[in-house]
């Protein structure tokens, strides 16, 4: 096993590498961007390294810092997370080159993955469904209207280098395709460098399911089972859970075998989720589903699958990454009850999901039976404007989905979070919908029956309107000054009083 | 001591008097013109959390303030309450009067500025842009609501804004 | 099921109750006593009920003022946790003459166990093994040594109304007997009104270790499997796991069995303990067990048996004294990997266990994969001296024993406690152990290995004197007084304001 | 900034020198007369909780006042420090001095004053008990360590005490 290992991340992420390396015995290392400085992982790593300046760019996504660090603090291995250059095989390359180890799969896997138009033919060749498209890039209008003709509208124009929802277009008629078609492919130019764009069938209310696969490098392959992620805003997964409410043992074993057969034509080892679309609205049973794509690392999400399972995903990854075998085969694998996932983001759900930035006067996690918070902050944290606003994974495990949802709530309940908004009046919402106790999920849920909508806004505001002058009134005895904005930063200096230190010392 | 509140686009007064040591009386106006009382005993107040027992039932606040506003988090929802003493709503409201005619734009949330589009002395057109603000990954343009002269500005590129600061007046 | 249940308890095992409620949509209720108004307990519920004085006898042990509580508000059922009146039937008598549902076992159960001789026949009858001694009370000088001859030497003498490691002494050869004998009556008739007293031989390393049971009122009866308590000092437990690593499928068998036959001796209902002392030195195999006695209610140490078994113990308790029946059969009952619980006491574990009451000024609890914790405390709260001065349980969970031990011991360094000394320490030396590493327990294990000594006060005092004289240095600088003592008070009001209030209002 | 801290019978001296905002250089004396120094930044302080960079390794410290000591736990260990600046020490070794002969009890531990046994102006034989404090479960008796007369009483019945307060002193 490895001595000392750099964590080429930050948030919550990087917390839950340190506890893997805790279990494990290896000290665990990470990097840290000006912004993060007083962040909850620098507090509990052994070693930790700036990085330079807040903005990605110039820190966790130059893979020349992060490989400079690993040097610098003697790491023999590094591991990416999710996000940033996680899916980046210019810093496996770089790895390699530096002697370090990549706690993931190959390049070549990353890379075959990356595109989306090879992974299809891949896949394909594989025997696994994908959604009906072309097999090629359509490089003119006319070969683009051909070809959904052909496949029947509505389609989704995409961008082959893009995924995780970006670079991607939904076009339902032929009048549509002619504006579309130059724009996706500008836009695909700009962001990705590449305009490749291929034509995809559109599912009107698909699930999202996706399964879990963990592979070593002595040829042992296994999945883990699915994980649903239905539950999203603009492509972005709010919610998940494990099982999924609509896949019995049967389909379990088609997705699983697939996602094994996927991960078999890239020679996949590590970590990896391969996702599909499920046709469910289709009257076909079971119901069809198609390859979407395969994330070659750690999801968000992999903790309902660890409260299912019994395992622990992070610290399979760095056994893998250190040359042993899998802990397990695949008949060891066993799945009990159901666990959910929501993803705590500091935004005001009551208004679109703005980002609230700002210091965390309060917090008081949930705990108990059946909930683990993989929290990324602490009281007095500031959350800083340059990335993800995510303040932690609330996960609940039952004994069944009923149970989880239950746990869910009341977890949901005692969490308390002052100082920004955040996402928790949200998922009370989506967790009492009448559709979602009844399991009838798809990608547009949270549009279709309004979630998005200012109606998270408290209605009946006589209590909290006393308490508001009930705050006042005491605030105005006790000194402070409520008359003037009693800004958030005059409290600030009781949670992390060192920025005081700045007067003590004088010029 | 007496409050005024907000309550859609009306004012209603709040009065909160001590009764011990830790019991408070407060009387809400309502918006129909009738007002409702309560006795609000505080079992603890740790931070931003207050315990308060109210009609025997114990219930959990969080309040802090932003910018104008005071977030109050009650059970399962948020509420913005724009609430002052009294004494210094009745000093705003003479001096929005002053300015009556300008049109003031604050911040609706944190931020940095992007780019500042127009300076003080220029004048702007209705719907054109003002200030495009970043927070985290979403870019937001600002724009003037009405056609005038930019009197005041209150950014800076490069800088930060908490919501409820002053971005523009467009006079 | 019930609307509105009354907890009469306090502390953590009051907040996990409450959680319970939650999950079933039944509304708590708690009592607290003057010292505990401040509790998290109080925070969470639905309604707190204040019941007097700080000691125990003026507020949680008033069967009249907990009566009076339950009907007061309106709570059709009542919880009484454990200590307290937890196992006193004259609750339970007070509880059907209110109209008010014990969630528990019957009084009659109750009362057959609290009286231990008469356990131990009852037991003996139904074919299970009690340490070998009388089966009547001594009543004599002579007879009891006459009974110890016959019996063998080691003895112990034990207070038939005792229990629970009270009322008991080791006596090793005649001479001690002659000076014991009286003592014990004396001792046992000041504490429990009742002088009665009997022999049993003494086992030297005994393991102690007991089983959950439960049952419903519908003549549904199960075991949920052991756990291991043999670390303990002076009777208490310290540290339980789920399994025993001493006990495998066949001796769980039997260990089960022997359970359910003592549990359907006395007609049980709800959740109980049956306890059973293992003479491991014994070169029998399987090793000899016998009864010690059974616990009727809740046990501090359940939740490793919920990690283990995923089932809500509490949630069950409560289904069962709404009439329900039981939520699985003994075959549905599985045990997935190994649980371990650390009682997380505000006692100095450098010196001798002294009890370090005061506030917490600062408390980071741990999170992550396999851990849950228990709490009873939040920032800012002050541990009353009036009662058991537990913090919070320390759950880790994991796919076997070697990983629970590695979370746990991840856990305790993520812990962080200031403003009273904690049993963190000694929990470190415990899992650092070899002999606990290698499973090999006893009821003496503190003591022969000499983790109670001050052994575990830090040697290299270095760094932490360099920081101590950096404290005081800022302290002086941000305009404090480092020349005074620096007393613990002077902080308080940073974490629970309201204090301030008494000068704010005048006289 | 010099302090003086005891280590065991012994009393070194620890100096503290600020480098920058947030470094600051720590020399202690070792027992053996040679010294050790370490450059100690500061990356977090929260509370009683101090992050701390050292030799390239990141330290989590807790530390807090009990009573005269201070309490600073690191790693898996805790630790009592019995620290003062220079001048404070230096007082208190004359005050001592004068009060030399005279024995003083201090509590070790916080608890409530059960009974007190001996009143100012009574004379005592040493073992002899002076109050019983308990705490939670346990009661403890304070004995005299030598005989004598009481000339100070810290403790009344039914009252507290903190760790560090007074409770005897015998002349």
């Amino acid at each position: 096993m490895f001595k000392k290992l750099l964590i080429a991340n930050r948030g919550e992420i990087a917390v839950r590498i340190i506890r893997a390396c805790r279990d494990l015995g290896v000290s665990p290392v990470v990097v840290y961007s000006e912004a993060d400085r007083y962040s909850l992982a620098v507090q509990l790593a052994d070693q930790a390294h700036p990085i330079g300046g807040s903005t990605a760019s110039e820190s966790y996504l130059s893979v020349d810092k992060i490989i400079d660090a690993a040097l610098a603090t003697g790491c023999e291995a590094l591991h990416p997370g999710y996000g940033f250059l996680a899916e980046d095989e210019s810093l496996v390359n770089a790895c390699t080159d530096a002697g370090v180890v990549f706690v993931g799969p190959s390049a070549a896997s990353i890379e075959s993955m990356g595109d989306k138009l090879r992974s299809r033919s891949l896949v394909a060749a594989a025997g696994v469904p994908v959604v009906p498209g072309t097999e090629n890039p359509v490089a003119t209008l006319e070969e683009a209207a051909e070809s959904s003709r052909e496949i029947g509208y509505p389609i989704m124009l995409k961008a082959s280098a893009g995924g995780g929802g970006k670079g991607m277009r939904l076009v339902r008629n032929e009048d549509q395709l002619r504006s579309a078609f130059q724009m996706t492919r500008g836009e695909a130019k700009a962001a990705f460098s590449d305009s490749t764009v291929y034509l995809e069938k559109y599912l009107e209310r698909p699930r999202h399911i996706e399964v879990q696969v963990l592979g070593d490098r002595h040829g042992n392959l296994i999945h883990l089972g699915e994980r649903e992620c239905s539950i999203q805003r603009r492509h972005q997964k709010l919610l998940e859970e494990c099982p999924s409410p609509f896949v019995g043992p049967e389909m379990r074993r088609d997705l699983g075998e697939a996602a094994l057969a996927v991960a078999r034509a890239v020679d996949y080892t590590n970590a990896g989720t391969v996702e599909f679309l499920v046709d469910a609205a289709s009257s076909a049973r079971p119901a069809p589903f198609y390859f979407l794509e395969m994330n070659t690392r750690l999801q968000v999400e992999h903790p309902v699958t660890e409260m299912v399972t019994g395992l622990d995903l992070a610290r399979e990854q760095i056994r893998i990454a250190a040359g042993e075998k899998l802990s397990l085969s695949q008949d060891d694998v066993t799945w009990r009850g159901a666990a959910i996932e929501c993803r705590i983001y500091a935004e005001d759900s009551a208004n679109n999901f703005y980002p609230s930035p700002g210091g965390i006067t309060l917090l008081s996690e949930p705990s108990g039976p059946g909930i683990r918070n993989d929290s990324g902050v602490c009281e007095g944290y500031e959350i800083p404007l340059e990335y993800d606003p995510l303040i932690s994974k609330l996960v609940a495990h039952g004994r069944d989905r009923a149970e989880a949802i239950q746990r869910m709530r009341r977890a949901l309940d005692e969490y308390k979070v002052a100082g920004v908004r955040t996402t928790i009046p949200f998922f009370h919402a989506v967790l009492g919908h009448e559709r979602f106790l009844g399991g009838d999920l798809h990608t547009h849920f949270i549009d279709e029956h309004g979630l998005l909508s200012g109606t998270l806004q408290g209605s009946d505001g006589r209590l909290p309107r006393m308490m508001a002058a009930l705050y006042h009134y005491l605030e105005a005895r006790e000194g402070s000054s409520p008359d003037s904005t009693p800004g958030r930063r005059s409290r600030w200096k009781d949670y992390n009083r060192f920025p005081n230190l700045d007067s003590l010392e004088g010029p | 001591m007496r409050f005024s509140a907000l309550d859609g686009d009306q004012t209603v007064e709040v009065d909160v008097t001590a009764e011990g040591r830790e019991t408070f009386t407060v009387t809400l106006e309502e918006r129909n013109g009738e007002s409702s009382r309560e006795t609000l005993k505080v079992l603890r107040r740790s931070g931003n959390r207050w315990t308060v027992e109210v009609e025997n039932r114990v219930e959990d606040f969080l309040v802090w303030p932003e910018g104008d506003r005071t977030v109050v988090q009650w059970r399962r929802s948020t509420f913005e309450v724009d609430i002052l003493p009294l004494r210094e709503r009745l000093r705003r409201q003479t001096s929005s009067r002053e300015a009556a005619g300008a049109a003031v734009l604050k911040a609706q949330m944190p931020g940095r500025v992007v780019s500042v589009l127009k300076a003080p002395g220029e004048t702007v057109e209705s719907g054109e842009g003002l200030v495009i603000i970043e927070s985290m990954k979403m870019q937001n343009e600002v724009k003037s609501p009405k056609s005038g002269t930019v009197s005041r500005c209150g950014v800076a590129e490069g800088g930060t804004v908490n919501a409820g600061d002053l971005l523009f007046e467009i006079e």
